[in-house]
């Protein structure tokens, strides 16, 4: 019983809610935003996808399983720590590119460590929301 | 350095053991004995040093900030006891080999006897009290893997059990009596520390550390009430009890004593704990030693009377008595060792170890008969044995005794008589009494069997003979380490005509007269049902009881509160809470203080109070459970708003997304739950009620006395300014997230990512 | 201009106000769609005052919190709304 | 001159919603009540988000609001749509005084 409307107008929605969540995730540093925020905004558009398409669409669409998804962004987090151990420096220390790149302004570690954090929302909130949903 | 080393590499080859086992099957006890005699070989160099008063000291730091450092500190008890733990666990492996030839756990016995030498080495060697208490209890669990080694016998593991327990529970007591020293010392470096002798007795922590440390010590070394694991510890096979439960575990408690009596010595306390538990112990034990049949239990009870004559030496603490004890010490460690390997030997040759059913196996194994005649010969103190000489020393001791010598020297002479009794029931009857058992096939053990108790029995005559040679340079050494200053020790065979020689004499005549009368003795024993008496009233049923009561603890405990409704531990744990965070807020905040800052809220601001707070009530009210869940809604939009209305745009997204995710998983959630099946009753949901008031009054209690107490936190102004600076980032809140309390973030992402992976197989789970 | 001042306390009453009706309706609210959309309808009053409250105080950033809550709000009465669908055993 | 001009869209914004509220509170039944909050609302956002448009003027942030408005406009008619339906499916009950009810029969109930 998917119903059209919902359906044609999460094809719409989709896109903007998901670049909307990168938006945010990108200028946490300087804006109200960040990992956490943006992750759930995207969790929260993925599961209207779920909710328009069905759990089956929405995991082939997400093409790798949110449990993976929550592993890399760990993945992720702890390595940009590690970065700055291979640089002799304590773990987790914050290391920045000069030059400031036109869309993503200063980029640096620690906005690595965030893409981590956003991915282990993602990965944690899916998991629990297409478990929950799937039959 | 090559100490370290040394102790290393004996549980490195405790741990190839098994291997090498399988490789050199019938020579792996000759070829893994030749370690131990490289420690005595090591030590034996080692004391011509220490006995001119040159202790080796060498100290690695281990835990520096907590003043913990893997120090050794080889002093002549140190080297006495060595010399002792590493000589007899020559013999040892030597003779395990052969007695245990055919078992096909043999390899694993190796590794546990190894390690255990190991940690009884590193006991006695080292000079730190932390380190001292891990090998303590490194000793305690070998013993408990060697006890317990036939591990298919019900009894056995129970001993096992019983021995860890006892000695465990010690353990503990020690290791805070150990740190209530080091904190009154200052220092837990032993050396530092036995030089403090006046601070330590006048700190106020003198006496508990004192009690700590003599239940770690009795519980240890088997003295009254805490003895009884000592005898059920015969369950071992035979070379454990000669090797642990006569010559070296069973004897810590008693080199703690030694160690630690130049500290601790001297003061009224020391004196009656000690001295007052070694004289019953020795008594006691002396008395329990008629009792039983099996060859292994007498010696157990003679050995726990032999420790507590130790510990009532030390407790004296004049240099007389010091002297007896440690010819004491190494008299016993050789003569019971030897009388546990014959014990094993005649075990394992005629299958049975009843003491009534054995006699005349002289002729027939005369080797073994003559280690044992020698054994006994020391055991019940006759010249020209070292035990002999202890004796005297002992006796010398208790008669210049400062008070009551006459009832120390009587309980004296009523031990050692009891003890030449048992001497003659363990090493005469069985080889030279009237034969009972069929002698025909009969013959000497192999080498392996009869060589441990040769040597040792040997020895105690050895060593008394020709004194001067090994004998007392090692005593004075000893000697000296333990009373803290220089003291020469002469041992002499002969001391001339003197009282103690007389007592010796009326000794031996009582010891001939209780062995003769040993059969009356036990009918008037089974006729006052001795035995029932003690089994009730005994330590051994005080044990059971309590482990009983603590079984009975644990059951009642779990069905009271793992009962299994989730309502229940909810309940639980606020109650918990309540009364811990209620009863902090009750006591330290007067509730006046806080309570007139709300008035300054905006209309609006109060609006959206309100409808959270008539949300709650609906929420509670409602008994559609959507409605409940629309509800919660309302009041975590409501508090967004709220972060919003006060400055905080960050969270108030977070809490709005969170808030929206709630709702969905809610409704999923409710979805799959099955109908209402009974709703709770009256009295059920006012008992809710109440219990939730109570929670959510302390909560506002709690969050106005936060409001009221001073914020002058430092944090604040170092974030917001080098937020920008150092990472490069104005929104402070994100910043500390990501970069200056990243590791946090980290911990939280874990947290949430095994919180999924949780929900994921508990549904997963459901599904199949 | 004291006008302008005064006006966004004004507003934000009226909303709140409204929001309280909405509650009326979430408390008395028949049947359950009933309560849904009155918790639309608070949440959407939700989005207008962070958007007031964003000019109150000059703060333009409060607009992406709007944006974020009007999302979010709208995925909350789809799920309702797909809940109520799937569960109808008539 | 922007000023009242952003005061009357905030005015007008905020009397759309108070109207929803009393006509959620007020219509006999769900279909009636739902008609007036989703018009109502997404009216009162509206102008409520042009007012703050006009009020602070910048390009970048009159690009936001704009993009509020629109998300709002294509997302709460869709909403509406989910739970009407839903309602009518799960059986909700039609006013009493309704004239017509255009759908009946028209759904293959499940």
């Amino acid at each position: 019983m998917i119903s059209l409307i919902l359906s044609t107008a999460t094809r719409y929605l989709l896109p903007l809610l998901l670049l909307f969540s990168v938006f945010v995730l990108l200028r946490g540093h300087n804006e109200p935003g960040g990992g956490f925020v943006g992750g759930l905004v995207a969790s929260a558009a993925l599961a209207l996808y779920s909710i328009a398409y069905g759990v089956a669409a929405a995991r082939r669409m997400l093409r790798i399983d949110p449990r993976a998804l929550i592993g890399v962004g760990l993945l992720i987090a702890i390595g940009s720590g590690l970065l700055s151990m291979a640089r002799g420096l304590p773990f987790l220390t914050g290391l920045w590119v000069e030059r400031e790149l036109p869309l993503l302004g200063k980029v640096g570690t620690p906005l690595l460590f965030d893409v981590g954090v956003f991915l282990v929302v993602i990965g944690v909130v899916l998991t629990i929301i297409f478990a929950l949903s799937e039959e | 350095m090559s100490l370290i080393l040394a102790l290393v590499l004996t549980f490195v080859l405790a741990a190839m053991a098994p291997r090498l086992h399988g490789l050199l099957r019938e020579a792996s006890g000759w070829v893994l004995a030749l370690w131990p005699l490289a420690w005595t070989i090591y030590l034996g160099g080692l004391t011509g040093r220490i006995t001119q008063g040159d202790p080796l000291y060498i100290r690695y730091p281990w835990m520096p900030q907590l003043g913990v450092s893997l120090s050794f500190y080889v002093d002549g008890l140190g080297l006495l006891f060595g010399l002792l733990i590493s000589g007899i666990g020559a013999l040892v492996l030597i003779y395990s080999g052969g007695y245990l030839k055919k078992h096909r756990h043999l390899g694993r016995f190796y590794l546990f006897i190894l390690s255990f030498m190991g940690s009884m080495l590193g006991l006695v060697l080292t000079g730190n009290l932390i380190a001292l208490f891990v090998f303590w209890e490194l000793t305690s669990l070998s013993s408990y893997f060697l006890i317990g080694f036939e591990h298919e016998r019900e009894e056995a593991r129970q001993a096992a059990l019983q021995a860890l327990l006892v000695t465990g529970i010690g353990g503990l007591a020690l290791l805070a009596g150990l740190l209530l020293l080091g904190e009154a010392g200052g220092t837990l470096e032993l050396t530092v520390l036995l030089e403090r002798g006046e601070a330590l007795r006048a700190s106020p922590y003198y006496l508990p550390a004192l009690i700590l440390i003599l239940v770690g010590a009795f519980t240890k070394s088997a003295q009254v009430p805490f003895h009884f694991w000592l005898p059920n510890a015969m369950e071992a096979p035979t070379p454990v009890s000669a090797y642990l439960h006569s010559a070296t575990m069973v004897k810590a408690g008693v080199y703690l004593l030694a160690r630690l009596s130049p500290a601790l010595g001297g003061t009224a306390a020391w004196q009656i704990g000690v001295t007052g538990g070694g004289l019953a112990t020795m008594v006691l034990g002396a008395i329990m030693a008629l009792g039983p049949s099996d060859l292994k239990r007498i010696l157990a009870y003679s050995t726990v009377s032999t420790l507590g004559a130790l510990t009532f030496l030390l407790g004296l603490g004049t240099p007389l008595a010091v002297k007896a004890a440690m010819t004491l010490l190494l008299a016993h460690a050789l003569y019971k060792g030897a009388l546990f390997l014959v014990a094993g030997a005649v075990d394992h040759e005629t299958g049975t170890r009843d003491v009534w059913k054995l006699g005349g196996l002289g002729p027939s194994m005369p080797i073994t008969a003559t280690a044992a005649g020698m054994a006994a010969l020391s055991m019940a103190g006759l010249p020209p044995s070292l035990g002999f000489i202890s004796k005297e020393l002992l006796y010398e001791a208790q008669l210049h005794a400062l008070h009551l010598p006459a009832l120390l020297a009587g309980a004296g002479v009523l031990a050692s008589a009891l003890l030449v009794a048992v001497a003659g029931v363990v090493g005469l009857r069985p080889f030279f009494g009237h034969p009972v058992h069929r002698t025909g096939h009969l013959h000497d053990p192999p080498p392996s069997l009869w060589l441990g108790p040769l040597l040792l029995g040997g020895a105690g005559i050895a060593l008394a003979i020709a004194p001067d040679m090994a004998a007392s340079p090692l005593t004075t050494a000893a000697v000296s380490a333990v009373l803290g200053k220089p003291t020469v020790v002469e041992l002499r065979l002969w001391h001339g005509l003197n009282p103690s020689l007389a007592l010796s004499a009326l000794t031996v005549l009582a010891g001939a007269g209780l062995y003769a009368a040993q059969p009356f003795l036990l009918d008037i024993a089974a006729r006052a049902r001795l035995k029932e008496w003690a089994a009730r009233w005994g330590p051994q049923r005080g044990y059971e009881r309590m482990l009983q009561g603590l079984n009975a603890l644990a059951t009642t405990q779990t069905r009271l509160l793992q009962s299994g409704f989730l309502r229940f531990y909810l309940m639980i744990i606020i109650l918990t809470t309540i009364a811990l965070v209620g009863s902090t807020i009750a006591i330290r905040e007067p509730l006046s203080r806080w309570m007139g800052r709300i008035v300054d809220a905006r209309p609006y601001e109060l609006m959206i109070v309100v409808l959270m707070g008539l949300a709650t009530l609906m929420a509670v009210l409602t008994s559609s459970r959507l409605a409940a869940v629309a509800a919660l809604g309302i009041v975590g939009y409501g508090v967004a708003l709220l972060y919003m209305l006060f400055g905080a745009p960050d969270l108030a997204m977070t809490q709005f997304a969170v808030e929206t995710l709630t709702v969905i998983l809610l409704v999923l959630v409710v979805y799959r739950l099955p109908r209402f099946t009974r709703l709770s009753g009256r009295p059920a949901r006012l008992r809710d009620a109440a219990l939730a008031l109570a929670a959510g009054g302390m909560m506002t209690a709690l969050m106005l006395m936060v409001l009221s107490a001073p914020l002058k936190s430092r944090l604040a102004p170092f974030f917001a300014a080098n937020s920008l600076t150092l990472a490069k980032g104005r929104n402070v809140v994100n910043v500390i997230l990501v970069d200056f309390r990243a590791l946090d973030t980290l911990g939280e992402i874990t947290v949430l990512a095994v919180a999924a992976i949780g929900v994921y197989a508990l549904l997963k789970l459901r599904m199949e | 201009m004291t006008l302008e001042v005064m006006a966004f306390p004004g507003a934000l009453s009226i909303l709140s106000l409204a929001m309280a009706l909405a509650f009326l309706r979430l408390m008395r609210g028949p049947s359950l769609p009933d309560r849904v959309i009155a918790l639309d309808l608070i949440a959407t009053l939700a989005v207008g005052m962070i958007v007031l409250y964003a000019m109150a105080i000059d703060q333009p950033v409060l607009l992406d919190v709007a944006l974020a809550l009007a999302l979010l709000s709208f995925l909350g009465t789809v799920a309702f709304a797909r809940y109520l669908e799937r569960s109808y055993r008539p | 001159m922007r000023e009242i001009l952003s005061l009357v869209l905030m005015a007008i914004g905020a009397a759309f919603m108070l109207i929803a509220g009393i006509g959620l509170l007020r219509m006999p039944d769900l279909y009636t009540r739902m008609s007036a909050t989703t018009k109502a609302t997404t009216m009162g956002v509206g102008s409520i988000l042009l007012a703050a448009a006009v009020h602070f003027g910048e390009p970048a942030i009159v690009a936001r609001a704009l993009a509020v408005i629109a998300f709002a406009l294509l997302t709460s008619p869709v909403a509406a749509h989910m739970i009407g339906r839903a309602a009518y499916f799960t059986g909700v009950p039609l006013w009493r005084g309704t004239v017509i009810d255009e759908l009946r029969g028209r759904y293959d109930r499940r």
